[in-house]
């Protein structure tokens, strides 16, 4: 790559209020004609504190702040925080809530996974599939919303389990969406997979190799992108995943577009494991046992828990430090999207602008998890 | 050579295709204010108080996880304007004096009314 | 001549104008009806590729102001008309005021050039084709001037992309339309329309298909439509060249762009699908048998709803190509105009130049 | 598992995780050849540093490396005493998914990293004075505070 003289470079900033950045990221690029010289990814403009907020809030305070860590992914973060809590006093949720949790994760996955469709396409042009993803996302919220009571910041994970029992005809719109929904998928993949136009802007651009997804601490679709099979239901199974058969996508061609096709069969996957909890659930709607009776309002844990899960865009982690008062000593947020955003340099070295957007567009990065 | 020169063409009229199926299926628009979502009981709306019921316990107050949303000390207030909707208060009341209406149009032309008194 | 010019002569004969004013009048009534007309059907392409893509997409589309949302252009034509005329500070002053205007003026001469029906040809000269490619390059300009001019990085390489755009497409354009006047032997409008006129066989679209395909894709990049919209490419410039015009300026590139696929879908029709003849060989108005006024009359109506219906399917496809294709880089549609579209355009031309041999030999 | 690791460095003291996760106190001098021992050492083989995080303990800081090793599945943190003012080398060498993760603890508790690429603050704005994830952080906002202790 031949020294560039300085007066060549143009540096524009694709800031904070732009159509493609997902939520408020500031990248400074400086473009020498249209190939891209150099990225430097500006964040903290949706830095709200998360983590000092959590040193003076009662863990029951602290609750409902959790679902606004990553807001597309709000069961995730909810379940990584209670599961360490309930780690420190060991208490273990019965079977149902068990079961509830997995199949409210699921759902939360998939209208993860639509947004990030919808608005991977939007940036790359064609508009028309961010509506048809936006439909089916809505028929999922609009259960969501039946069960928990609100449409993002669902608050319906409790200690032990979960508040409010999943009735029949909640169970039953669930199955008929997931029924319906395979067809959708095939629409998505007939409208785009083939497109030579698509092809064109997300084959082979944007490499992750394995070195470099680990050196760089990559988790999920991305990593599995890249041909490392790593998924954390499968390695360390959590909640129920053991007893359900589902597999694992990994494709080892690294680019964009082979990020794209997996996470279109992410979705498939997430498919069949909301029928197998919905088989287990629909005969057991009796059993009451769905929280444990513990208050949760004058708790005081002891010690240091990492509580992990595997969230749409990688691995979150919630470690907590515990030392025994109504509040907890110190909260650290791993979330995922904050080492996809250090990739974006060296993955767009000396790519065209616009392949700027297609790289970035498939790393599926949310900006309040960049922040917190 | 032709595999390669006819197969891009069969998938640009394969997303025609479907973009032109799903021209005829059913719209989806809902004309907000004409025509409005129908929510069930568990909606988590605007907040309502009981004044008989409550018994000045403060749980309320220590649950909620904003500073100074709810004030409890000689009458009881709930600053709607802050208020996140979360649902710690309404769990936890022993006295079930604070209820979720399905209400969600909040907008007023001055703060003082969303400053819910004892009264309303 | 046609039968408006007629009633027109004996009407000016009747107050014995001058023969200037009668000349000059005439040519000034024929522009002001055009313009309104252009006018119109824009300010309806805009409202009907609203609803068009809502309907793509299971919406509604505008249906808040006028019954079904008629109104909803003029609506916004009146809102951009009040808005605050915002001038950023470092501009170039001058070409940052006339590229608007270099955006419509060309479209609306060059809509002069179609012959609507056999009897209203606005303007008729021996070489049309000719000055169509010469007025349609002006337009290009003004992207430049606006991307130029306004100061602001990103106009700066829309308008970048812009010119290296249309000029890679502006070439297989005009090479399709040296294949047409092959065929028709002569570069009058009206001429190339009255060859294609017994029936469907006899369009031109059958013999040059290559050239219809071509002509069509490059009219799309022409044009700045999906899958080659890169000048306004929202994604990554906010809005391109014009990001910087606001209020009746930014109406102008606005309504310019659609005039703009409204002109060259009517140049396609008036080229390869037989401008105003019928595609059964007569005309609907000849069997109903009455007064020869009246019936001249109806056929120049008939005519003029042919040449209608087909830049109207033009329309439609070129709106559903928008609905359902992601955008191409701008190497990419280089690469593309040059290594596929211009070698098959003069290779197209030795097609045609053959088919014309043999037709003449048998 | 971590018997040879144990002789061939100095650990300090030993603690654990609510699960199994072990964690070794080591040295602030020997923290890169550990991390690099640890990663390239085939018994090991620990390439991947899920993050790097502080505590702000009796008013001085610890310093933890979460390492997580794909082949063994096994999860291990290293930790590292400082007091308020001291530097810490910098990992980037080792690990560059470090490079944001100092940047935010230079950010949010004041660590100095010697040798980092570019050490700036990251997630609050550059004329921001103070690092508040420090206990010792005196908020200013009146409003922010926490209605002292009335539960």
């Amino acid at each position: 790559m031949e020294v560039i003289s300085q007066d060549r470079i143009l540096d524009i900033n694709i800031g904070p209020q732009h159509p493609s950045t997902h939520g408020v990221l500031r990248m400074v690029v400086s473009l020498c004609g249209e190939t891209i010289i150099n990225i430097n990814p500006i964040i903290g403009y949706l830095h709200r504190g998360l983590e000092k907020m959590a040193e003076n809030r009662t863990y029951l305070q602290y609750l409902p702040i959790v679902d606004r860590i990553d807001y597309l992914s709000g069961f995730f973060c909810s379940y990584a925080y209670l599961n360490g809590i309930e780690k420190l006093l060991n208490i273990t949720p019965s079977e149902k809530a068990k079961y509830i949790r997995t199949i409210t994760m699921e759902m939360n996955r998939i209208t993860s996974h639509l947004l990030w469709l919808g608005c991977f396409l939007m940036d790359l042009g064609a508009s028309s599939p961010f509506f048809y993803a936006f439909i089916e996302r809505e028929k999922i919220i609009d259960i969501l919303e039946d069960l928990t009571g609100s449409r993002m910041m669902y608050n319906y994970y409790t200690l032990g389990g979960v508040k409010r029992d999943i009735d029949i005809d909640i169970l039953n719109r669930i199955k008929e969406f997931s029924d319906h929904f395979e067809t959708a998928l095939k629409e998505y993949e007939d409208l785009i997979e083939g497109n030579p136009i698509f092809l064109s802007r997300t084959k082979n651009i944007g490499l992750i190799n394995k070195e470099t997804a680990n050196q760089y601490s990559i988790t999920g679709a991305n990593l599995r992108a890249s041909g490392i099979k790593k998924d954390l239901r499968k390695d360390s199974p959590y909640l129920i995943y053991n007893n359900i058969d589902f597999e694992v996508p990994v494709l080892n061609n690294e680019d964009s577009f082979s990020r794209f096709v997996i996470r279109i069969k992410e979705m498939r996957e997430s498919k069949k494991i909301i029928l197998q909890c919905y088989n287990w659930l629909i005969n057991h709607i009796k059993d009451e046992e769905i929280k444990s009776n513990i208050n949760f309002m004058h708790i005081k844990p002891e010690g240091k828990v990492i509580s992990e899960v595997e969230s749409p865009r990688g691995l979150l982690q919630c470690i907590i430090h515990a030392d025994g008062t109504k509040k907890p000593y110190r909260i650290k947020w791993r979330t995922p999207s904050f080492y996809s955003v250090q990739l974006i340099n060296n993955l767009a070295k000396n790519y065209k602008l616009p392949d700027l957007m297609s790289i970035f567009g498939s790393l599926d990065v949310i900006m309040p998890e960049v922040d917190r | 050579m032709i595999k390669s020169f006819i197969l891009p063409i069969k998938e640009l009229i394969k997303g025609l295709y479907t973009v032109f199926k799903n021209g005829f299926k059913k719209r989806v628009t809902l004309e907000y204010p004409e025509k409005k979502k129908l929510l069930n009981n568990n909606f988590r709306g605007k907040i309502n108080y009981i004044k008989e019921n409550c018994i000045k316990c403060g749980i309320c107050q220590n649950v909620c996880p904003l500073i100074s949303c709810i004030k409890i000390d000689t009458d009881f207030s709930i600053d709607l304007s802050q208020c996140i909707f979360c649902g710690n208060c309404v769990e936890n009341c022993p006295k079930n004096a604070l209820y979720f209406t399905k209400e969600y149009e909040l907008a007023v032309n001055n703060k003082e009314k969303l400053i819910l008194k004892e009264d309303n | 001549m046609s039968i408006f010019y007629l009633i027109y002569i004996e009407f000016m004969i009747r107050i014995n104008a001058p023969h200037w004013l009668i000349f000059a009048l005439w040519h000034l009534i024929s522009f002001i009806f055009i313009a309104i007309l252009l006018v119109i059907t824009v300010i309806i392409l805009v409202l009907f590729e609203r609803k068009y893509l809502a309907f793509y997409t299971r919406r509604k589309g505008p249906n808040r102001v006028g019954t079904y949302g008629c109104l909803q252009t003029i609506a916004d034509a009146i809102k951009l008309l009040f808005k605050e005329n915002i001038e950023p500070k470092n501009i170039d002053k001058m070409i940052y005021y006339t590229a608007p205007l270099l955006v419509f003026s060309p479209i609306m001469t060059v809509w002069f050039l179609i012959p609507f029906t056999s009897g209203i040809i606005p303007f008729d000269s021996s070489c049309s084709l000719l000055l169509f490619m010469a007025i349609l390059s002006i337009p290009i300009l003004a992207t430049l001037f606006a991307g130029f001019s306004s100061g602001n990085k990103y106009s700066l390489i829309g308008g970048l992309r812009a010119c290296t755009q249309a000029i890679s497409s502006e070439i297989p354009l005009f090479l399709c339309l040296i294949s047409i006047s092959i065929l028709s032997g002569s570069m009058n409008l009206d001429s190339i329309v009255k060859m294609q006129n017994d029936s469907i066989f006899q369009w031109y679209i059958f013999p040059n298909i290559l050239g219809f395909i071509i002509f069509f894709i490059s009219a799309l990049i022409v044009m700045n439509r999906t899958p080659f919209d890169l000048p306004e490419a929202e994604s990554e410039l906010t809005a391109g060249y014009h990001s910087e015009y606001s209020g009746m300026k930014f109406a102008m590139f606005f309504l310019g762009e659609y005039a703009l696929t409204f002109i060259l879908s009517a140049f396609i029709a008036t080229l390869f699908l037989g401008g105003y003849n019928s595609p059964m060989g007569f005309y609907i108005s000849d069997l109903l048998n009455l007064p020869i006024i009246f019936q001249e009359f109806l056929k120049n109506i008939e005519q003029f709803i042919w040449l209608m219906l087909k830049t109207g399917i033009l329309i439609l496809i070129i709106m559903w190509i928008r609905a359902s294709y992601p955008r191409l880089t701008t190497e990419k549609t280089l690469i593309f105009s040059w290594y596929i579209l211009t070698p098959l355009a003069i290779f197209n031309i030795f097609i045609m130049a053959i088919y014309k041999l043999l037709r003449s030999i048998l | 598992m971590f018997e040879n690791l144990k002789n061939k460095f100095e650990i300090l003291r030993e603690s654990e995780y609510q699960q199994d996760i072990h964690s070794f106190y080591i040295k602030k001098e020997d923290i890169l050849n550990v991390l690099s021992y640890l990663k390239n050492s085939p018994s090991y083989l620990f390439e991947r540093l899920d993050c790097i995080y502080t505590v702000d303990i009796n008013n001085s800081f610890e310093v933890i490396y979460v390492l997580q090793s794909d082949k063994y599945n096994t999860k291990c943190t290293i930790n590292c005493n400082i007091s308020y003012e001291e530097e810490m080398p910098s990992v980037t060498s080792i690990y560059s998914s470090a490079n944001f993760d100092e940047r935010e603890i230079f950010d949010l508790f004041g660590v100095k990293f010697n040798n980092h690429p570019n050490l700036k603050r990251i997630l609050l704005p550059e004329s921001f004075e103070g690092h508040p994830l420090r206990k010792s952080y005196k908020m200013q906002d009146e409003r922010l505070r926490w209605n002292n202790g009335s539960n």
